[in-house]
């Protein structure tokens, strides 16, 4: 057998100046994504500071009227914040059963062939630009509800909530069937083995086991539904207003926030401020519910 | 390595293997126990002059071929089954071995009782030999060298395999008695042909324990004592 | 069937079952129905929705619609600046987004230390896929059009879509490294390889499809987004192609809110029709991101 | 060997003449074959022999799989298979897998799901723990039973998953590789336990492993490409195959 | 048993007062042995010993893992493996795994990437065909050179493996129980081409598999929680140990 | 099962274990022959009264004593390492069987030499035995029970066996013969007494020998044929 000469052990090419050089190129790509973060962070704090130093946070946060644009200017948070939890909870009953009864008919239930289907389709419609989901909620939804319930405004947080919700299913059905898929095949064979029948194996071993990935994919798209913005800005409303009530025209966080964008408000008046402040609030409101939800997400990858 | 690093041993697996060993082994003791009392009834018969005896020991030396047969079934069965190794392994090419050589003090208890009466045509023949003593001995061989394999006594195997020169040495002093006497009575040469049979059997059964007690050795101590002074490549 | 066996013993068994078997399967039947139902509904929505805009856009998609600039008359209103610009932003969003996420999913896969540093990276990685887009509209605004001074102008769109998808790109490409098997790599260093050889023969020829199908479902993201680009201020009346990467621009999705937040009828309709502009090409993209996954995940190998 | 058809009474499970197809491959090619009460049956043969696929036959889990079909007679007890409840034929017919899967449960929760959806109206804690011990566990795990399954060795959630088998009263206890994924320790012990069942139970385990078939089982059938080559006390097929294939499988000179 | 430091200058690889950590585990606890070139060397033990983690260590392979540290001296032909460059020796001292692992690439690709990166200029068509001389795959691939690895089966795919780290012309092939994954047919043809590869290679490999130690090693070291218990001849490992440990473990007494 | 389903069979591993068992094999075939060279020479040196022969034939003895311990050393090495079942279980089994069978007629070879000059002290007990007829047909015995365990010739294991009964027969007439020889000349008692050891180590030889048959009948036949008529449980 030919062999070239022993080599020695000694070259270095483990710390050549070339493999510095691309290890620190993509680091530095990393990097940028931290100041990313940092910088929605300082834009947003820079300017509620202004915000805040005009308006006592103390009334922010406890005043029941939002009225930047009337004389009698009041900046209390709650009517924008009321608006996007209600538009929020309506999206949640719709999005919730239908989104994991998606979930668990297509991981436990669907035959190859109908998956096949159904797993583009629900891309399909998450593909779908919220700017359309808008024009559908004001230009369908609402229509066809005021044939039930004649007593819709034009504007309303029940359509926008239902089309909201709809908009979220495949992201609820698309992580909880990823979580159910997570949980290993063997576990419904051991169910099967003991005499379960299917629905037994699914609901009391499979979606179990796959509960936390679920409680995640909740929470994940409750977080999505209230920054959600065109929808809720074509078709909710613009009226800031603390009420439980669907029917009535209202006006959410983010729909806020476009509206002051699109309109005329000089930049540095304390009107064009309160934008910040409010997306600050939605800063903190879906972040807080992202680490909750990524917590979760990485405890139930951890157990199989 | 220093034996204190090691944490409490866990507990022993219990393995089929181990019934399976332990049957061999209640078997082989059997095997002892039968070719015991076949060398003593052998020797009884030959001494008492009891016919019946005699005729018991050949009869039951089926007994001694069937257990023969049943240990190496059973060995062999373990070695397939489990394909045991170390001083297990060893355990069963040493039943295998003893087992041999058991079934062979087995087959001289039954050419001696076969004996029996043909040596008593001439009663002189008995007189001039030492049989007692030397049965005595190889008895005690016997029993001693199932000792050495019940407790692993190394020692006591050795000390087996060293009783081994003095039945020799009764062996070759019964031989020169009975040519001395077949010398003096020409009758009695037949007696005296078969009672040099019965004194070299009793002298192969001693051989047969001293094998054992290199059997038991080889056990013990996975040396292999047989034929000192000679080596296998 | 249910009955003991005489010959089992009783120590270890007491039979004591009753497993009401027609009543569970009974139940097992039904709610598979509901959970087919559920599934269905999501589709049925997309179909109805995709039906309504068809039927209410048809009969204004024609040559004209698509080759003219917007227009005050209904009539004569078109897209072609808004598909202009729309092709604007995905083409530069893609250029500055692709290599910076890939590097920085390389970076985290294969160098990044399992340290703090990393679990920060990893946990913002996260978090910024979940923060809404309209506050990347607002960092845009903050950043590029202040305090850059790009002004309203289609690299600050670009810039601030690059922002958004960055975190989408970086998990895609993430998993799609994730996926190659450890092995792959573990025998790579054992015949001496280094991390760049390691990288660039076997992991990201490996990954290639699986970061492919993320780039082209997050340009079609960056394409249907509507309210970052509201942020900066893209909402304007533009009639004309823009020149330069500092020129303003409007994309489909800005014309379509533009036109659906008009109180006439005519303009409601328009946006339906750009509205199934914009999904024909929404679809296209993502039927080819997923058929490009599916065919890779059949001949994968591994 | 030609196995005659089998008409013997004792038998626990029985099959006549089985074929299985998974879609068009032919996966089992009439297989007769017995196994009696309270012995451990081992299979063996080289992989894709079909091992796997005759054991899922005894309780209908090919059935789960689709586009699969078989043919001739499946028998427990004497009583046809083909007629019986899947789900209650399951009962009877307990199964351990390849890798152990206890469910993410409790210890407790384990054992006591499969008893509670069948309907066990008996003392739970009292199977809890009868099942345990049967599965030669419960010394190890008594003070610990609400502990999450998952915080148990490989080898002791084999035996969990053992022990959950138990509690829906079975009568026969199917295994397939059982212990592949075991280290030896914990393969040890599983097949102390094995044996220790043997007594109240009929099992079949299919092993990839001679040495462990050998150790373990009773009777062993090997099987290859779809057939059944040789069914035979182990003993026999150890000593004395009479199949050459047989022979040179076990003596490892083909696969 | 105590080995004495290691100053035997026939020895290929050596390791002296080994101690490694995976953070605070303290995985090998003053390892010193050493394998002698054109042998198979067998590592021993119940899991989670260390065998894995010192094989890893003549390849530097652990540094790739966080957070590890290791003490002692290891040495390749009497050279300190701490000071040499890890690319290097890697390239001198091959590796195989548990699970067969080819590139997912051409037959032909698999063999000739790790000679190419390694800067090989010779002819690589004659290389591959060495190689796959050399793991006992020529025959049965020489007309499908161009096919992708994957279409081999498993058997095969570890040859290619094997072959595939011959091609980096090592002088040391470690390897970590490579049959795990395989079949018996398929293992017994990997240890038919182990024991050809002897002639011209040094072999350490992993085994959890008694019975393959015993087959293929001319030496085997038994390890226990981190320590070496002992090393000698196999066949004195096998007939007669001189520690208890090693004969328990030896007869499945423990794992 | 029909065997028409098989596929052809796939090329069969070369193992480890084949050239160990060939090893074994082949020093088996040397032990084999060395002591049909023994047997021939103790004979020759009985028959030819070469004493020079039969102090080499006993000298030789070390020989056979070396290779029966590698013979056994080999098979517990193949055991350890291979744990072998069925056939090749078998055959380590005879072989350490065999083994110990032609040590044994190795032994009586050494046996016969030694008596070589004390049965010429009187030349009458040669010539009225048929020593060269009996050592013939153990020889023959011998060699055939080689062929037969060479080709796993059942049948001819089989003939061996049922030639040993011509041996003892010859044997009885030794006996006879010698008796007859001693009664009428009590000075050759010593001889005759020799002498019929000698026959009597013939007779062994040949039963040894049949024991190897019985061991190639049960390496072929997985039957074990010892002690027919009794069954071990
Ligand atoms: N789900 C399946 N779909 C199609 N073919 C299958 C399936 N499962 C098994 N087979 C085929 O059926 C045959 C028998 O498979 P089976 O799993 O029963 O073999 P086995 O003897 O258990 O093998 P192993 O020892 O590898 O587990 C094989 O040829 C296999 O390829
Ligand atoms: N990456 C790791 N991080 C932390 N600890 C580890 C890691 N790898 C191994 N260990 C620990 O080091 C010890 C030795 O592990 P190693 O993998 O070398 O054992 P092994 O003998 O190869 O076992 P096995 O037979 O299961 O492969 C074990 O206690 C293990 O838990
Ligand atoms: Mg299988
Ligand atoms: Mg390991
Ligand atoms: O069996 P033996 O030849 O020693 O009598």
């Amino acid at each position: 057998m030919s062999r070239t000469p022993l080599r020695s052990l000694q070259t270095n090419v483990y710390n050549s100046p070339k493999e510095r050089v691309v290890q620190f190129v993509l680091g530095a790509c990393a990097v940028a994504t931290v100041l990313t973060l940092f910088g929605i962070a300082f834009v947003l704090l820079g300017e509620s500071f202004q915000f805040f130093s005009n308006v006592n946070v103390l009334d922010f946060l406890t005043d029941t009227e939002w009225t930047p644009q009337f004389v009698e200017k009041h900046y209390g948070i709650w009517p924008l914040l009321s608006g996007t939890l209600l538009v929020t909870l309506i999206a949640a009953f719709v999005s919730v059963p239908i989104g994991v009864a998606s979930a668990v008919y297509i991981a436990e239930y669907a035959p190859a062939s109908a998956r096949r289907v159904l797993k583009p389709g629900l891309e399909l419609l998450a593909g779908v630009p919220t700017v359309v989901y808008g024009y559908f909620a004001l230009t369908f939804v609402t229509p066809l509800l005021q044939r039930f319930i004649p007593d819709l405004q034009i504007f309303n947080a029940l359509s926008a909530g239902i089309v909201v919700g709809i908009m979220i299913i495949p992201m609820i059905a698309s992580l909880s069937e990823d979580a159910l898929r997570a949980v290993p095949r063997s576990l419904a064979f051991g169910g099967y083995a003991l005499g379960a029948t299917k629905l037994e194996v699914v609901t009391k071993i499979m979606v179990p086991s796959a509960l936390s990935g679920i409680i995640a994919s909740f929470i994940l798209g409750l977080s999505r539904a209230i920054g959600e913005t065109m929808i809720v800005t074509l078709a909710a409303g613009a009226t800031p207003r603390l009420t439980a009530n669907p029917m009535e025209s209202i006006q959410t966080m983010t729909a806020y926030i476009v509206q002051v964008s699109l309109g005329d408000t000089p930049a540095g008046s304390i009107a064009y401020q309160s934008l910040f402040a409010v997306g600050l609030m939605l800063f903190l409101i879906t972040l807080g519910l992202n680490v909750v939800a990524n917590k979760v997400i990485r405890r139930y990858k951890e157990n199989y | 390595m220093s034996e204190k690093h090691w944490k409490e041993p866990e507990m022993p697996i219990h393995r089929n293997l181990d019934n399976d060993m332990e049957l061999l082994r209640s078997r082989l003791l059997d095997m002892f126990d039968l070719v015991d009392e076949q060398v003593a009834g052998a020797l009884n018969a030959l001494l008492e002059k009891n016919d019946d005896l005699a005729e018991q020991v050949r009869r039951r030396d089926d007994e001694v071929d069937a257990l023969e047969l049943e240990v190496d079934r059973q060995a062999e069965r373990i070695l397939a089954l489990y394909q045991p190794v170390a001083s297990e392994l060893r355990f069963l090419i040493v039943a295998v071995k003893v087992n041999t050589d058991l079934e062979r003090i087995g087959d001289h208890c039954k050419n001696i009782a076969k004996k029996t009466m043909d040596i008593r045509a001439h009663s002189g023949a008995l007189a001039v030999t030492r049989f007692d003593d030397m049965g005595d001995a190889a008895r005690k061989m016997l029993r001693d060298v199932q000792d050495a394999f019940t407790n692993r006594d190394r020692r006591l195997a050795e000390r087996v395999m060293r009783q081994d020169s003095a039945v020799d040495r009764i062996h070759k002093e019964n031989f020169k008695a009975l040519i001395a006497l077949g010398r003096e009575n020409p009758e009695s040469i037949e007696s005296v042909a078969h009672a040099i049979s019965v004194s070299k059997a009793i002298e192969r059964i001693s051989d047969h324990a001293k094998n054992v007690a290199q059997s038991v050795i080889f056990l013990v101590e996975a040396v292999d004592v047989r034929h000192p002074g000679v080596q296998g490549e | 069937m249910v009955d003991a066996t005489p010959k089992a013993r009783t120590e270890v068994r007491d039979r004591n079952f009753d497993p009401r078997l027609p009543q569970r399967r009974r139940k097992a039947l039904i709610v598979r129905g509901l959970f087919f139902m559920a599934t269905v509904f999501g589709l049925l929505v997309l179909m109805v929705l995709m039906i309504d805009v068809v039927a209410k856009g048809f009969s204004w998609l024609d040559w004209g619609f698509v080759s003219n600039f917007p227009s005050r008359n209904p009539e004569e209103a078109g897209i072609k600046s808004a598909i202009v610009g729309s092709l604007w932003m995905m083409g530069l969003t893609a250029l500055f987004a692709v290599p910076v996420s890939v590097g920085a999913a390389v970076y985290l896969t294969e160098y990044a230390n399992r340290g703090w540093f990393y679990n920060l990276i990893q946990l913002n990685i996260a978090n910024l896929a979940g923060v809404p887009s309209v506050l990347y509209g607002i960092l845009g605004l903050g950043l590029f059009v202040r305090f850059m001074a790009l002004e309203r102008s289609i690299l600050a769109g670009a810039l601030t879509m690059t922002l958004l998808i960055m975190p989408i790109l970086i998990i895609s490409a993430q998993e799609a490294l994730k996926a190659v098997p450890q092995g792959i790599r573990e025998s790579a260093y054992a015949l001496g390889a280094t991390r760049s050889q390691v990288i660039w023969s076997h992991l990201l020829p490996i990954a290639a499809p699986g970061i492919m199908t993320g780039i082209i479902l997050s340009l079609s993201r960056a394409v249907g987004e509507t309210a970052p680009l509201i942020m900066i201020g893209a909402l304007t009346f533009i009639a004309f192609l823009p020149e330069s990467v500092m020129d303003p621009f409007t994309v489909l999705p800005i014309q379509i809110f533009n036109w659906t937040s008009r109180p006439q009828a005519d303009f409601q309709e328009i946006a339906a029709a750009a509205i199934v502009i914009l999904m024909i090409f929404l679809f296209l993209m993502n039927l080819s991101a997923i058929s490009l996954r599916n065919h890779f995940e059949r001949n994968r190998p591994y | 060997m030609e196995t005659p058809p089998d008409t013997d009474v004792s038998a626990k499970l029985a099959a006549r003449d089985l074929h299985f197809w998974y879609g068009t491959t032919h996966a089992l090619k009439g297989i007769s074959l017995s196994m009696k009460p309270n012995l451990v049956t081992a299979f063996i043969g080289p992989s894709g022999c079909g091992k796997s696929t005759l054991l899922r036959c005894f309780n209908r889990m090919n059935e789960l799989i689709p586009d699969t079909q078989w043919e001739g007679d499946l028998l427990l007890d004497g009583e046809d298979i083909r007629s019986a409840d899947p789900i209650m034929l399951r009962r009877r017919v307990g199964m351990v897998f390849q890798k152990p899967n206890p469910f993410p449960k409790s210890i407790e929760e384990n054992i006591a799901w499969g008893a509670r959806i069948n309907g066990y109206k008996g003392n739970m804690p009292e199977l809890v723990e009868r099942c345990l011990r049967q599965a030669a566990l419960w010394d190890e795990v008594k003070d610990r039973l609400k502990d999450n399954a998952y915080e148990l060795s490989g080898g002791q959630q084999q035996r969990l998953c053992i022990a959950r088998a138990l509690a829906a009263e079975p009568d026969v206890l199917l295994m397939d590789e059982p212990a592949s994924a075991l280290d030896p320790l914990a393969t040890g012990k599983l097949e102390e336990t094995i044996i220790e069942l043997k007594d109240a139970y009929t099992i079949v385990i299919v092993t990839h492993n001679m040495q462990q078939a050998s150790r373990i089982s009773d009777e062993t059938a090997f099987f290859y490409l779809g057939e059944l080559v040789e069914f035979d006390d182990t003993e026999v097929i150890f000593t004395r195959p009479e199949n050459k294939r047989t022979e040179d499988y076990i003596t490892g000179r083909f696969g």
